[in-house]
């Protein structure tokens, strides 16, 4: 058995952001930039202002260290923060 | 003696093989996703599969959709397929939907199956497939592909959570997801729908662990492959909505080929080019007509923009320049064009001496 | 017109497809994994397709070879395949090499070539395969599936690692890895050779990211995906090698169905039935005759059991058993069985009331 | 920008290893533990005592932390350690 400690040492005040499907075209960029902000309700509003082409997206799937995410979460420094739109494709 | 390799595969054996035989599948489309899928569950022998696919096969499929010849040409996809499914195993019964899925066929179609495996290719199908199997009670087995992207996962299966709870309602009408062709690598559907035909046998058969909470994305180009775990978030549904298509009214905004741009410049023709790609991206290639402004400048730039002739979008593609040019017509700008294909078209089509990316 | 939704994709296009067109990639192996990558491969417009095959179709076949009809069986793989090819698309030029890979081949088989892909089922053939690519200076597209799982990379590309620098040398000749079939679900090989087949096309086209160095794992019952690191060794190859066969002979162990076991065992004759399977097995099920051993201490018990008298070895399956029978067997046991198919096949044949798992 | 910064205390004295392939058949399990081994090549000479059958199997790649491992390198407690034997079915 063996126990892990981590100590997150904040320094940030961005964040990154991994874009998927349709939101990667839309951005122009796999990955992005975003100032600091404090959870997901305020990423996509900033998202929107950035690309308002994802507002048609109308459902925009937000998941955080890889688990969806609801708009009222807290989003940390150092947050795996996903966007992943719906796909239709086939 | 068919199975004999799944009948000797530990973990697997006559029990399982017997619990395929004894299932009944339903696939929507016999398309990128749905021959891959129909492929494989014929051959691992499933008892009885369903198809639901009213489209002819055409020369464009035929780049990802391995199961149709050349000859078959105009000729029924459904039937084609089922012919040739046959031939694998004779020992498939095959059910045809020889219809289009609609809220007034869908739930009499899915009541006899066991799970739905959803391989279409837009919007207003999948949420019916959606609503339908909540409302009776079905796992449905999802798959989408986006340019070299996929995803996958397993909705409303023993109660967990369905597409609803990932993607509330359907992206607006007109926008480029639901209307335009962005193109697709011929491999992926194969990818995606052979990880639909496993996630099948997994539910059927009860071995392993299907993606019910989690979707799977893959991006092929990266080999990077993640789960995402999510949650149900029960919105009742009583009765399916009366009507699940998506409009492709684009507005006002108009295609413009790359040869018309290239007649209405030699031309001299009056039209307001405006390039809305990233500068590292005009700095390879450009046209000298063109205003250059990167796409999230535009918003602010609006009232410097002439709105007396007539405007045209560029971008790589088509597609950037597709949102923009929707946006522009949104905002009362007259005649407004997209140009299809964008800069790339450009350079294949009319000037093969500039720079490409 | 078929190509078009290559044509119209961001990254793609004209271009890439060109390079497609003009390039030409060799198959080894037109079975499980063979059998997407051909199809997959032709219908994307792959211009020049070799296969090297020189089996038969077998019913046991067309659980995972989907592109093979029942009424072919006994008829040559590689001309069914190419039939089927050429229907799907008849612009691509087939070539076919009706003969298994040996030393004396492959170097002319490989020269015209681009890219190999193994899609071989035995290592003899895959270590052929990486050192006629040394040699040539040729990527290799590797695909295997052992039950689940399956092992996808790209070997000496431009330099990159080889499969000897993961796997310096093959199993020892006799061993299970080599001579046992343990089965394999249908679907394995086509997810495992779709992953192949975008691999072929993202060297060819020079696009995204291919597995050089990196070697790609995937469960396929827990959807767990892992790609792990390496580095070259290289290590010079001036030659190929005289043989590559590995000797299947499994010393003196014989196999023993369930049905002969229940014989003997029904007739009272005398054999030594050992049981290798773990504890919390055996509380499930077991035969009153069996000694019980775990696998992992019958090296210690060696002593305590009987040389005189035929031994049987039984486990779940019948891998763990035919190990521990070769040990038996090295180890100077006169007379040694592996009970096929384990206590598994056992449930199943003889004693339908037999708790299973 | 962000920094992480962790600190691991380790407390083990057995590590767990994950088993692919036939590596995973022949131990019965996906996942076992071993008594803590200061490097691959212990690690392998404890593997072949234990699993007498997997030195048939000749080339047994190791890796730790998702990139393979030399005879000669050290493991440490809470290392992820991956067994992975050769492949031959098609």
């Amino acid at each position: 058995m063996y126990v892990n400690y981590y100590i997150i040492v904040a320094l940030s005040t961005t964040m990154r952001v991994l874009l998927f499907g349709i939101a990667k075209d839309i951005a122009g960029a796999a990955t992005i930039t975003t100032t600091a902000v404090a959870d997901v309700a305020a990423l996509k509003e900033w998202l929107y202002e950035q690309y308002p082409a994802l507002r048609e997206l109308r459902s925009l799937m937000i998941a955080v260290n890889k688990v969806y995410a609801n708009d009222e979460q807290a989003l940390l420094p150092g947050d795996e923060i996903a966007v992943i739109p719906p796909v239709s494709g086939g | 003696m068919r199975y004999d390799r799944q009948l000797k595969l530990e973990g697997f054996g006559p029990a399982k093989q017997e619990l395929l035989h004894n299932a009944a599948i339903l696939v929507i489309g016999a398309g990128g996703l749905g021959v891959p899928v129909l492929q494989y569950l014929t051959a691992m022998g499933v008892g009885k599969i369903g198809i639901v696919e009213h489209d002819t096969i055409s020369i464009t499929n035929l780049q990802r959709q391995v199961l149709y010849h050349t000859a078959e040409q105009g000729q029924s996809k459904l039937f084609s397929a089922i012919k040739r499914l046959q031939q694998l195993n004779p020992e498939v019964q095959f059910m045809p939907h020889d219809t289009w899925l609609s809220p007034e066929n869908a739930l009499d179609i899915f009541t006899p199956y066991d799970v739905i495996v959803d391989c279409s290719d837009n919007f207003g199908t999948r949420y019916l497939v959606n609503d339908a199997c909540v409302l009776l009670n079905k796992p449905f087995v999802y798959g989408a592909i986006h340019k070299y992207e996929g995803q996958v996962s397993v909705f409303n299966y023993k109660g967990s959570a369905t597409y609803r709870c990932l993607f509330p309602e359907p992206p607006a009408p007109g926008t480029m997801q639901n209307c335009s062709d962005i193109g697709v690598l011929g491999v992926l559907p194969g990818i995606i729908g052979t990880y639909q035909a496993n996630e099948v046998v997994k539910i059927i058969c009860g071995i392993g662990e299907p993606l019910a909470n989690q979707l799977l994305t893959i991006d092929t180009l990266n080999n990077i492959h993640q789960v995402f775990q999510f949650k149900p978030v029960r919105q009742p549904i009583s009765q399916l909505m009366e009507e699940y298509d998506i409009p492709c009214d684009t507005g006002g905004v108009k295609p413009l080929s790359v040869q018309e741009l290239h007649q209405w410049l030699e031309a001299g023709k009056e039209v307001q080019l405006i390039d809305v790609r990233e500068p590292d991206e005009w700095e390879i290639c450009k046209l000298p007509q063109a205003i250059f402004i990167p796409m999230r400048m535009v918003g602010g730039m609006l009232p410097q923009l002439r709105k007396d002739i007539p405007t045209a979008v560029l971008c790589h593609h088509g597609m950037r320049s597709m949102m923009i040019a929707q946006q522009l017509d949104a905002a009362g700008f007259p005649k407004v064009y997209n140009v299809t294909g964008g800069i790339h078209a450009w350079a294949y089509d009319i000037d093969e001496q500039m720079n490409t990316y």
